[in-house]
């Protein structure tokens, strides 16, 4: 299994640590993923927020190159992208004004845009490409009673989201199941956890972390798993704030991917866990 | 065109008020008509279909001597009766007439004036050059077998039937659950009279189950239709109930006798809050008052080996038969009622509400037998934990008003969670809070009995749910469900800690109507249900003659509705019969002899065996009683030698000439 | 106590304005707003906006364009769309503020002191020069531009960055920028018309 | 007929009891749709005899389209059917005499799908628009004007086109 992988800028930089453990955890399902070449940043939401025909040719760009370099679907791991790089899509298919604009402005960099190959995310991959059945086969090292509550972010599932429920996604719970893990049937999986709101507007965005936080720690979770770099560094580092304005909400959030290497018995200094503002310590001494 | 100099074509265009008029040139229409070969009168008018309008053709006929008459108007299958009728009234043969449609397929649908106009021109031309090769037709008329049969024993059914079964007609009342009822039997009481739904309902059913005009089958299915209006063979299935219902008396001693001595599977009729056993009787008040025994569930019949009690303790009444088979039966009927009802919204559709995760999330129907003193608490309200609520919410637009679900308004949620509100109100004390949308109150005496919600302190607030979950942000939510709504009217977003939270589910078509729908040859609207013959002119027929539909099966109604339906489905079914018979289109095909080769390829096209062949002549024959007029033969014949009455090829080929004159 | 007029009169309006926004991407079902709130109940930030989402839909249809772009809806708006997927009207709600935003950028309407459009503008200024973000910078960037104290504060936050490894103060930037450069004033250039 | 204000000229034959009803709906819908379709009502859409189609393009139809019920859901049990195996014929027997076969197209319409009559025919009048006329009656001029020529010989009498009476019009 071959993909184009665009990993984004996120995952060079603050959530570097997603990046770290979702190569080997991908190489050691059979999963090859071949980075886009010179990819550039998706435009999340601020580029949204400026130009739309803008935001779609950054999205275009990336897609027009992995398009060229062969046949492959993208995988996408961080929700942002995940999202911006889908939106371009489904803007270009309905919208034949942008399309035509977009295609003209990628001929400036001599790309054009066919819409051949999905954007996809690693959490679409492992659970339908891969299969819950070869991650469970992997598993050397089960991450016996451990309670982890899955977190997927609203990116991932709103609004286009093909593979998993709007409102209810499992796919995380079921590779948490794979893992050993004990799921807590967490209610605010798909709640926003404030994005780039706990910088520009504390007071609303920690609110919405401490809400998440908070939930997860009265349905007695040890650990909180996520699959977005903007989720897991808001969740992670934020905690002396949170603590000072709503009282403390002390759990560890990681990535599906590290808790998914350690569970094949891949080296913890390969999966930058040690990345982590508050430690995992559960989560190493379990395993 | 015709070589026949003396057709003499009135010609006729309708303003429609501004309906048509606003779009297209009715004048220039009118001017062009005049034109055209054969016309004598070219007039537009106001409103064709007014008596004026028909008064109009009649004194034209008399005093212009035409032979020939087009009116372009609206939809044939909307008016072209009408004017057949001003035909015949000026004393020409009805069919010497053609209706052209500007309406529906014009004025309606384009926006361009002159590209209107000249179509309108051109479907007119085609009218005027087919008319003249009309010929003169005599309509046939069929009987009507003057028994019923109505589908679906529901309040609408069990009102149709009896409204039949009381003027003298026997009438056939199939219903597919073993008992008839419907969902007004679940009902503890109804709005806006809030009198108890079984003291209302038990009586009308008592008289169904009575009444020497009705046969009722319950348990039973339609399974297969044929034939027309006035002569249709229905098979019905009646499914094995292993009891036979004319000699059980509903003693209940078998059910006491079932090798089962506590009652273990989920009873729908009380939507799994109480159980059953594999021989039950689906509720007290059931009609017929007879057990019937679930096969999937009854050892004996799983396994057959059972110490068979039940049949015991029936001793010599004999009513239990373990051998009984399911039968399929045959009966005629000249015309059908449907009211097959609806289904309930699965809330378990919309995860943001937590119906099926939260305990105490139910839906409106599941309060209801809550509330019913024969329901499964005896009418004690209580959440799951076993105490009784405090505070109680309904959440309004459960799969209605929803393009994600339904976009129907199902038109009685609003009055059914009101009536269920001041039934809490009544009974616990709670606080209760509505959170609707809009509040729909359109009905005699609704709202009044909206007010009388207001008055004994129910809340109303204006905001769609946006979700229902147990995350406590404060202590006075720990426990609880909260509610987050907007208050629209308030202006700020709300967070309100529940103990009960109640869905009103919406309605939607029956899982199995599109199978209804083409045993019985109807048609279905796009959301799934059955579709009347016209929205306001012809509420209850529909594009079946002899087939009329009446409840919840045409779209949402309420019990005063379903029922006053229910009489109009049965009126007409009276009209119809006590007509004695009905006049048939007479576009039936035939066989012009001398032409015909005696190839046969016709013989075997014919969906109703219509054509036979003649072995002495060679010649193919169509028995004009048999046929429906669908001109398949027609378009096959490889000499061309079969005709068909007002769809002749030269005069289709007229008509396409016609439509491809651009002026 | 001061009495301010809430009374709106036709001079309030802009004509055209509910129209162009319902032309853009994605906006389209605007006109069907049935006013029933599920927005503003699913939104996790309405409990801080000035006019809730419901609100701004019906200033935007209303045609009161300078209400709608000074309220601080449309920046806390943090694009998770649990409004959109839960509309009973299929309205891209998300979109709409989206549009909102690009028309409050374009013309630089939006409320005084609010920092989040200061973000986005820096974001979108190194995505031109540089192709890609890099995090940390960016986050400095616009610390020193809004709020320096703030800045300050968070040492704490760059602290730990710094211990665990994280922060990144080398520029990342893509082989082709000026190529992307282009191809973006190419975009913009089509995008005439774009914003009411 | 390839002048520029050409406009593509399509005659539809629709059923009585599904297509012909759901172009009803569609007035009744109020939806717009393009003006170049005019429909001509047959019961059922087994009556298409192929020369209906022929003829349309012979006297000057740029396409035609057949409208009936949905498999399984005839009035008459089965004439959409025969309808199906006419329609594969007639496009044989296009594709023969060199007509593009999406020239006449079939669909199968119920009376509730008013919205997709709109489709549909905005659709094949865009597909229609694009092919270009068909123009069977200019191409063919020449012949016809031979043959008309030579059958003057034995001069058919001709239809009367003028009026004995000037008609009398009058407006309401």
């Amino acid at each position: 299994m071959r993909y184009h992988y665009f990993p984004g800028c996120s995952l060079k930089g603050l959530g570097r640590a997603y990046d770290e453990s979702l190569r080997p955890v991908m190489e050691r399902l059979g999963v090859e993923l071949a980075e886009i070449d010179d990819w550039n940043c998706c435009g999340a939401t601020a580029y949204m927020s400026t130009d739309h025909c803008n935001a779609c040719a950054l999205g275009a760009r990336n897609i027009a190159i992995a398009e060229s370099s062969g046949p492959g679907d993208i995988v996408a791991p961080c929700n942002a992208c995940y999202l911006a790089l889908n939106k371009t899509r489904n803007c270009l298919a309905g919208d034949s004004a942008t399309r035509a604009a977009v295609q003209k402005a990628l001929a400036v960099a001599k790309l054009t845009y066919t819409g051949t190959a999905a954007v996809r995310h690693p959490l679409e991959v492992l659970v339908y490409d891969v299969g819950i059945n070869v991650i469970k086969r992997n598993v050397v090292r089960p991450l016996k009673d451990l309670k982890i509550a899955p977190y997927y972010g609203c990116q991932l599932v709103r609004p286009h989201c093909s593979f998993d429920d709007q409102w209810n996604p499992t796919a995380m719970d079921r590779i948490l199941t794979a893992l050993g893990a004990r799921v807590v049937d967490f209610p605010l999986k798909t709640r926003c956890c404030g994005g780039s709101l706990t910088g520009t507007a504390p007071e609303a965005g920690l609110r919405l972390t401490h809400i998440i936080l908070g939930e997860a720690q009265r349905r007695g979770a040890d650990l909180i798993a996520t699959i977005c770099p903007l989720c897991q560094f808001n969740l992670d580092s934020y905690h002396d704030q949170i603590a000072r304005r709503w009282g403390p909400a002390r759990i560890p959030a990681v990535y599906i991917t590290q808790l998914m290497g350690m569970a094949f018995g891949l080296p913890t200094e390969q999966l930058g866990l040690k990345r982590n503002f508050l430690p995992a310590d559960k989560l190493l001494a379990a395993t | 065109m015709s070589n026949d100099e003396s057709i003499r074509t009135g010609f006729y265009v309708c303003h429609c008020g501004h309906n048509i008029s606003d779009v297209v040139d009715c004048t220039a229409v009118a001017r062009y008509a005049s034109t055209l070969a054969g016309v004598m009168v070219s007039r537009d008018y106001k409103y064709m279909c007014s008596s004026p309008g028909q008064e109009l053709i009649r004194q034209d006929i008399l005093e212009h001597k035409l032979n020939r008459v087009v009116v372009a108007s609206c939809s044939p299958l909307l008016h072209e009766h009408t004017f057949r009728n001003a035909v015949a009234a000026g004393g020409l043969n009805p069919f010497l007439f053609q209706m052209v449609n500007i309406r529906e397929h014009d004025a309606w649908v384009h926006a361009d004036r002159a590209a209107a106009t000249a179509k309108a021109q051109a479907l007119v031309s085609a009218a005027i050059r087919r008319v003249a090769l009309h010929k003169p037709l005599q309509a046939t008329r069929a009987p009507i077998h003057p028994d019923v049969l109505v589908v679906g024993g529901g309040i609408a059914g069990i009102h149709a039937a009896l409204t039949l079964a009381n003027a003298g007609k026997k009438v056939y009342l199939v219903e597919r659950q073993p008992s008839i009822g419907g969902h007004m039997a679940q009902f503890d009481k109804t709005f806006p009279t809030l009198d108890c739904a079984a003291c209302i309902l038990t009586p009308k059913m008592s008289a169904v189950r009575s009444h020497k005009n009705i046969v009722l089958w319950t348990y039973s299915e339609v399974a297969k239709v044929d034939g027309y209006v006035g002569n249709y063979t229905v098979t019905v299935r009646r499914k094995a109930r292993y009891v036979d219902e004319n000699l059980c008396v509903g003693c209940q001693e078998c059910i006491d006798a079932c090798v089962f001595k506590v009652p273990k599977f989920p009873d729908p009729f009380n939507l799994g809050m109480s159980m059953q056993k594999p021989i039950y009787i689906p509720f007290p008040q059931a009609v017929p008052q007879a057990a019937v025994i679930d096969p999937d569930r009854c050892i004996q019949l799983k396994t057959g080996k059972c110490k068979k009690t039940c049949v015991e303790a029936c001793a010599d009444r004999k009513a239990i038969n373990l051998n009984q088979k399911e039968q399929l039966l045959e009966i005629k009927v000249g015309s059908i009622i449907t009211a097959t009802g609806f289904k309930l919204f699965d809330a378990k559709r919309l995860p943001e509400y937590g119906y099926g995760r939260y305990p105490d999330v139910m839906t409106t129907i599941e309060l209801e037998r809550l509330v019913s003193s024969s329901g499964p608490t005896g009418g004690e309200l209580r959440l799951r934990s076993g105490k009784p609520p405090t505070a109680v919410g309904f959440i309004l637009c459960v799969g209605s008003r929803d393009m994600r679900t339904n976009r129907w308004c199902s038109r009685t949620c609003c009055m059914h969670s009101m009536k269920l509100a001041q039934i809490v109100r009544e009974r616990t004390g709670a606080q209760v809070t509505v959170f609707y949308i809009d509040i729909r109150a359109p009905g005699k005496g609704y709202e009044e009995f909206y007010d009388r919600s207001l008055q004994q302190g129910v809340q109303f607030v204006r905001g769609r749910v946006a979700e229902v979950s147990d995350c406590a942000l404060s202590p006075d939510e720990a426990g609880k469900l909260v509610i987050r709504v907007e208050d629209t009217l308030a202006g700020f977003v709300r967070r309100v800690p529940l103990d009960l939270v109640v869905l009103a589910v919406g309605m939607e078509p029956q899982a199995d109507a599109q199978e209804m729908r083409r045993i019985l040859n109807m048609s279905c609207s796009a959301e799934g249900w059955f579709l009347e013959k016209h929205p306001k002119m012809a509420p209850v027929s529909t594009f079946t003659d002899g087939v009329f539909i009446a409840g919840c099966c045409q779209g949402p109604k309420d019990i005063p509705d379903s029922i006053a339906q229910a009489g109009a489905a049965a009126a007409e079914a009276l009209a119809l019969i006590d007509a004695g018979g009905i006049d048939q289109e007479p576009n039936t095909a035939y066989i012009r002899g001398e032409e015909c080769s005696g190839c046969k390829s016709c013989i075997s096209l014919c969906p109703y065996a219509a054509i036979s062949f003649d072995a002495e002549k060679q010649k193919a024959v169509i028995n004009p009683a048999l046929c429906k007029g669908c001109g398949t033969c027609v378009a096959s014949c490889p000499s061309g030698s079969i005709g068909q009455n007002l769809f002749e090829d030269q005069e289709v080929f007229e008509e396409i000439n016609g439509v491809l004159d651009y002026v | 106590m001061e009495l301010g007029q809430k009374i709106k009169c036709e001079a309030d309006r802009t004509a055209g304005f509910g129209k162009a926004i319902a032309a853009m991407p994605g906006c389209e079902r605007l006109g069907s707003c049935i006013q029933c709130g599920a927005c503003s109940g699913a939104c996790p930030l309405s409990i801080y906006m000035d006019q809730s989402p419901r609100q701004v839909i019906a200033l935007v249809r209303g045609d009161f364009k300078k209400q709608a772009l000074s309220c601080n809806t449309i920046w806390l708006c943090s694009s998770c769309y649990a409004c959109t997927v839960q509309c009973p009207r299929e309205i891209g709600i998300t979109d709409i503020m989206y549009a909102l935003k690009q028309c409050a950028m374009s013309e630089r309407a939006y409320p005084a002191g609010l920092s989040i459009p200061i973000l986005a503008r820096q974001f979108v200024r190194m995505v031109v020069r540089r192709g890609r973000i890099t995090e940390t910078r960016l986050v400095m960037r616009f610390f020193l531009q809004t709020n320096w104290k703030a800045a300050i504060s968070s040492w704490r936050l760059g602290l730990n960055l710094i211990r665990t490894r994280r922060f990144g103060i080398r520029q990342q930037h893509i082989k082709q920028h000026l190529e992307l450069a282009a191809m973006l004033a190419q975009a913009k250039n089509a995008n005439a018309g774009g914003s009411p | 007929m390839s002048d520029m204000n050409w406009q593509p000229r399509i005659v539809a034959f629709f059923c009585s009891w599904c297509t012909y009803t759901a172009a009803d709906l569609a007035g009744v819908s109020r939806f717009r749709y393009a003006p170049n379709v005019r429909i001509i009502r047959l019961m059922c859409s087994g009556r298409i005899d192929p020369q209906f189609v022929l003829c349309a393009l012979a006297d000057g139809a740029d396409g035609v389209l057949i409208g009936g019920c949905h498999p399984g859901d005839c009035h008459y049990a089965e004439g959409n059917f025969k309808t199906f195996r006419r329609y594969r014929m007639i496009l044989r027997l296009l594709a023969d005499m060199g007509v593009a076969g999406d020239r006449v197209r079939l669909e199968w319409i119920s009376a509730s799908e008013g919205e997709r009559v709109k489709t549909v025919i905005n659709e094949m009048v865009e597909r229609i628009r694009a092919l270009g006329p068909l123009d069977i009656p200019g191409r063919f001029a020449a012949c016809d004007s031979e043959i008309l020529e030579s059958a003057d010989a034995i001069r058919l009498p001709q239809c009367k086109e003028t009026h004995d009476v000037v008609p009398e019009v009058v407006h309401g």
